[in-house]
């Protein structure tokens, strides 16, 4: 038996053992994702259980590093770990910026200090993290930030304004661009900075989508005091982790085009349900039955690029500039997807709230219009295709 | 008719714009969204537009009406449309008063009509079954019962249907639930017994509802129209509805290309503007080209309307179809390109994405609309 | 009876005397073109007969003045003249550039002694022009030319070479833009010339197109010899004239989108001599129904702002880029109805010459492969969506 | 699988490349089309490829083929399309020696694939009979006569047809002309009385040609396959077609469009190369997405044949409905980024544009191959 093979017994019987019930159920709403942190909320003491003994054996991020809470393992036996999970049907225990956007970029960027400091609890899902990226003047030019980072004695002094950040009101630390150096060219003045959101001074009001949602704050700081300790990498090397971790955040959305999870009803499913037809016959509606079959097709290629990517980057070809293909194509993917379900539903997929609409017809029309935040947020859909043309393409400016 | 504006109908656009931009504007719409309030749209302002004369603004003189056409109507669809301005036009000066106009007897248009055109009554035609736009498939049936029908059925998405004060409503009294022959309309007091009205809150923040009827009785009168002219009075009040929504939706897309125009010219990052970025500018300038189109055919389709212009329904659907998928493409590139901002609830590009795919659905939409292009061309 | 009636009852009068039987024949194919000029080719008497009478009528141009070769026609009477040359399914007596391109520029621009000298030629098909414009390094950057013109005594001596100059081998004349002035600002050096095709130093060489027909040539001047008085409007002044002769071409080849002449069979009817199914049912294929009927209504919709911009135009509100509209427009439409009909025929309508395809069936292989240039020439789709940007939409450089 | 070529696959696909690139530049396809060559392909190179082990590359060693895989067959089909190469590749290698492979005897195996490996037969598959791609509508006829058959149709877009050495013909022994059932192969000798083959001169200047069978006697022997099992076959055979098909269009589309992106860079407009215009740019982009996708659908489709993965179906549609649309729109962007140049006959982007436009319709156009993914996915 191979060591992989030996893995893969080993993991399932761990699995069978320690995965509680209630975690093998699917996902039905937002409720049921465990976000963790200084205040996590659970739905099920299930949810607690599954992501202390997923955290204690590093599993909420596999292949990082032990001595970082991470479980250690390799390429090979993530996978095998992912599709042992996938077998029993096992919820995430975790969802969090800090194992999919800050940590890789601490792994990448940080001292051997902070990495010890601040990947562990990322891993047991202790603290919850939030971005600090984006400001009501610095959108797709992000470079143009202004929150400003003053060095006074061992602390820097923060003041500024950030917007867009992900649940900054329910979050714990924030990962932070800021200017530290005004006089330098845009994009040499930036630092990366960590601080607590419970220090004085900082102040998070949620914004209201399109969608009734509101999963992004704007974010206050004034007179923010933090610790020297707490910037990643160089003084004014903050572009240079800003973008890589801007890698990782779109890697992340555009994983959306693939069609959602498993609380996604598919196209084919809805079609059939709102255009009726014969089971097994085509839908009465050709037009579209063929956008339906058109995203099918698309997302089965999606699904090869990824894998191709996968492989070339085992094979250590991987390039840094392919995120953006992903971002771009899978977030206008994701865009196609929800406006064709919320045609196929008619005037069922176009109501807001309350009477005559199912909770699942609601959801055709909120996730909608959340969808079309998906091309802006992580940089717009006009921002990666620039990068493709500068980055990969070698267009001339 | 000339395809451009008179000076008479360049005027009223100006009066019109003037009054709804004081009156009932984006924020308006929002307010009665925030408020939850209970009819959807301002009595008072429905009343004083009444008043000027602009509800019967295509209906005659005599029936109390302006006496102008749709010309005229389409005018002031078109500054609601501006403002996304919540009220009864379409059920009621459109859909209402052509079924009445075209289908009733001298004795319902004298005594129905004058009260559309003065904003006292509010009507609802309830005709849409399913999720998809198919009016012609119709499982309501209308039974003989007695003297008159006993109607059972239901409809949703019925504009204004839960502040209706008459109802019109399309049932079966012969033939198979996809059959054009066989549907009849006829008039409903919401207020019989075994009419249940549920409002439904749709994306855009406009009325409409689902009705239940359950053998539910009406007199012999009720019935609107002779035996046999159901389909084909359907038909013409939908070619009126689609091109005065048209219309309307021209409006809202001229109003949400306008915005993003400015906001490409104001909002700057990289150090200029961002409407100085050659992507957009094309994106923009091929807009342009689709708005431009979309403007003409709107207005031929109101002159046609007026002129009672052969070919009249291929013209109403390539209009609706167009206006459709050029406000859903204008409202989509307008979020886009206002970005982040335009994802928040507080600004208003994302009320216009919303009313744009209910009024794309509303009616029909481009595909829809296509086939029945198709189907009227004979391929 | 009012004056127009009166007008309308003469004209046809006039018509059913002199219009030739085989003018009321529908076109055939290029042959039955008639483009008049020194060598002029008649495929039938009647052609030439034709032209003839409806040259002296000055009805070739319909609304010039009658003093340079015109008919003198109000813009009322031209329509009506239109439609009693429809309703008798009159060919055109001739075909044009000198009317549709050059002939409204004269008639702007030109001096009184110039109108007088080359629009009469023009009107009664005498002489037929070619358009100098385009050079090999001067495609969309029209203005960045390099042909020069030096005075020499009362003769400019031109040297240079444009490209894409329509039927070059077969015209008369030339109009050109040459530089007279190479030090100028480059849309300030640049002058429009007229010379005769017969000048000593003069060649074209005709291109093929990926269609197979060769209407454009390649044209060298080597020291032709210019009498000065063929300069039109003020020497270097001619980007002024050149823009707005752009925009007569432009009208005239965005006329293309609307369908063709009567030769051009319909999609409707394509569809069903290729997909079948029975005469007034659906037919079918019905995604290509779909597209056939996308196609007729956005030719309503074109058609429909045609006649609104004419109206616009009689109210004195003609807005001139609007042409750019036009030229876009009208171009995409028209590789979009080339590219639907080369599908409905399926590998009929990929047929390159020989057995086993009708004329009809090469015919739309080539159609569909030279109205790739629609959007090329004529200054390319790109072009006059920058011009609609910043013309039309004010959009900042 | 992995989704990355191996090094030796590398090896092969340079080896090829310079092979192709030396031997068949495009300018060779072009000197077969101005000089009317009767064979359309040139056979001495055939038979260098095949002594080179490309042309059986994916048959088995021990008939004569070089015993690799479709992935490698792939990456000499990718090359052959990065120079529009004209070959019978299609014909024979792919549509001939699959028919064989999967329908017929041992004996027939041993007999014929190892003169394809060799490159001295060439095949033609005939089934394709109205302009629209519709394997399945079959109006030919096989009649019983005799010991054999008596075959009556016509058959058109017969790739090769007019070289073949054989050819297989679908034709029915039952059912009515649009049946699945009832379709059988035959082989049958171009030679044969009542076989009637013109040449037709397509747009790419690729091989095709129609064919007639006047009452066309031939063997029981002739029948490829079982009785009941010509629609799975020419199924399974369609798929690998689509496939390969698929490989050569990926190699033209990606030469296309990286010829396009260094005309971009060259090519000066307004002091600056028109690559530098971000609206070309953007659409550039676009593309190379597309082209990306395309290039894993058709890694991954060559090895899901490798792997006789099940779903092929779904795959090999996918893969043909994308490489079809992506090519047509790489070509037509290139004409017009090229601009009046790329319109000439001397600039190669226009064959491009020609082949794009052939190969998207061979085997199946994006729609016809999106209804087909739709049918076998049950929707």
């Amino acid at each position: 038996m191979s060591d992989l093979d030996a893995f893969r017994t080993e993991t399932r019987e761990w699995l069978e053992e320690n995965a509680p019930a209630l975690i093998r159920q699917p996902i039905r709403g937002d409720e049921d994702t465990v976000w963790g942190g200084r205040n996590a909320v659970y739905d099920h003491p299930d949810q607690k259980l599954w992501l202390e003994r997923m955290g204690a054996k590093g599993w909420t991020c596999p292949t990082w590093p032990k001595e970082y809470g991470g479980g250690g393992l390799s390429a090979e036996e993530s996978r095998v770990l992912a599709e042992e999970l996938a077998r029993l049907g096992c919820r995430p225990a975790l969802f969090s910026f800090g194992i999919t956007m800050l940590g890789p970029v601490l792994i990448e960027f940080a001292s051997e200090e902070q990495k010890r400091r601040f990947l562990p609890p990322i891993a047991r899902g202790e603290i919850r993290w939030c971005q600090g990226y984006s400001e009501p003047g610095a959108g797709s030019d992000l470079a143009g930030l202004q929150t400003r980072a003053v060095l006074d004695g061992d602390e820097y002094v923060v003041n500024g304004q950030k917007v867009w950040t992900s649940y900054a009101d329910l979050s714990d630390w924030i990962f932070c661009l800021v200017r530290t150096d005004p006089d330098a060219p845009k994009h040499d003045g930036i630092s990366f900075l960590l601080f607590d959101m419970a220090s004085s001074g900082v102040e998070a009001a949620p914004i209201q989508l399109i969608s009734g949602s509101s999963p992004f704050c704007q974010t206050f700081f004034q007179d923010v005091r933090v610790p020297k300790d707490q910037l990643i990498g160089k003084v004014r090397g903050g572009w240079t982790i800003a973008k890589r971790l801007l890698q990782h955040e779109r890697s992340m959305i555009s994983q959306l085009g693939t069609g959602g999870g498993p609380r996604a009803e598919g196209l084919p499913e809805l079609g059939r349900r709102y255009l009726g037809g014969t089971e097994g016959e085509p839908l009465p509606d050709p037009l579209i039955r063929d956008r339906i079959s058109q995203f099918g097709m698309d997302r089965l290629c999606f699904g090869a690029t990824t894998r191709r990517s996968v492989d070339a980057a085992k094979a250590g070809r991987g390039a840094g500039a392919e995120t953006s293909m992903f971002k771009y194509y899978g977030t206008e993917m994701n865009k196609r997807r929800t406006e064709l379900a919320v045609e196929i539903a008619g005037a069922q997929g176009l109501g807001w709230e309350g009477e005559g609409f199912s909770d699942a017809e609601v959801g055709l029309t909120r996730g909608w219009l959340r969808s079309k935040g998906n091309s802006i947020e992580g940089g717009t859909s006009e921002i990666q295709l620039n990068v493709i043309a500068k980055r990969v393409l070698g267009l001339p400016d | 008719m000339s395809l451009i504006l008179s000076e008479e109908q360049e005027f009223l656009r100006d009066t019109v714009r003037e009054f709804v931009q004081e009156n009932a504007p984006v924020t308006a719409l929002r307010a009665l969204r925030d408020s939850q309030d209970p009819d959807g749209f301002s009595r008072e302002l429905w009343k004083e537009m009444a008043e000027l004369g602009w509800v019967g603004a295509a209906l005659p003189e005599d029936l109390g009406g302006a006496g102008l056409g749709f010309a005229e109507l389409g005018i002031v669809l078109e500054e609601c449309g501006r403002t996304l301005a919540a009220s009864p036009y379409l059920s009621t000066a459109v859909l209402g008063a052509s079924a009445l106009e075209l289908a009733g007897t001298d004795a319902q248009k004298k005594e129905l009509i004058p009260e559309i055109c003065s904003g006292e009554r509010v009507w609802a035609l309830a005709f849409q079954e399913g999720g998809q736009f198919a009016p012609f498939e119709c499982a309501t049936v209308a039974e003989s019962a007695g003297d008159g029908f006993r109607l059972s059925g239901e409809k949703l998405f019925v504009l204004d249907g839960h502040v209706a004060d008459t109802l019109i409503v399309t049932a079966r009294s012969a033939g198979g639930s996809s059959d054009r022959e066989g549907i009849r309309l006829f008039l409903v007091d919401p207020k019989a017994a075994g009419v249940e009205i549920t409002r439904t809150l749709m994306v855009d923040s406009r009325n409409a509802a689902r009705i239940r009827f359950d053998a539910v009785e009406v007199d012999r009168s009720a019935a609107l129209g002779q035996v046999g002219t159901g389909a084909a009075t359907l038909d013409a009040v939908l070619d009126r509805a689609a091109i005065c929504l048209s219309a309307e939706m021209l409006g809202s897309t001229q109003e949400v290309f306008e915005r993003t125009l400015q906001y490409l010219k104001d909002r700057q990052q990289f150090g200029k503007p961002i409407g100085s970025f050659q992507a957009l500018k094309h994106r923009a300038a091929n807009l342009f080209c689709e708005v431009e189109l979309s403007k003409s055919i709107v207005l031929d389709a109101l002159r046609a309307l007026d002129e009672g212009r052969p070919g009249l329904s291929l013209i109403a659907s390539s209009c609706k179809a167009r206006c459709s998928d050029t406000f859903v493409l204008a409202a989509n590139e307008g979020v886009q390109m206002f970005g982040g901002i335009g994802m928040t609830d507080e600004e208003e590009v994302g009320l216009f994405l919303k009313r744009a795919k209910v009024a794309a659905h509303c009616f029909g939409d481009g595909a829809y609309h296509r086939n029945r292009f198709a189907a009227l061309s004979g391929y």
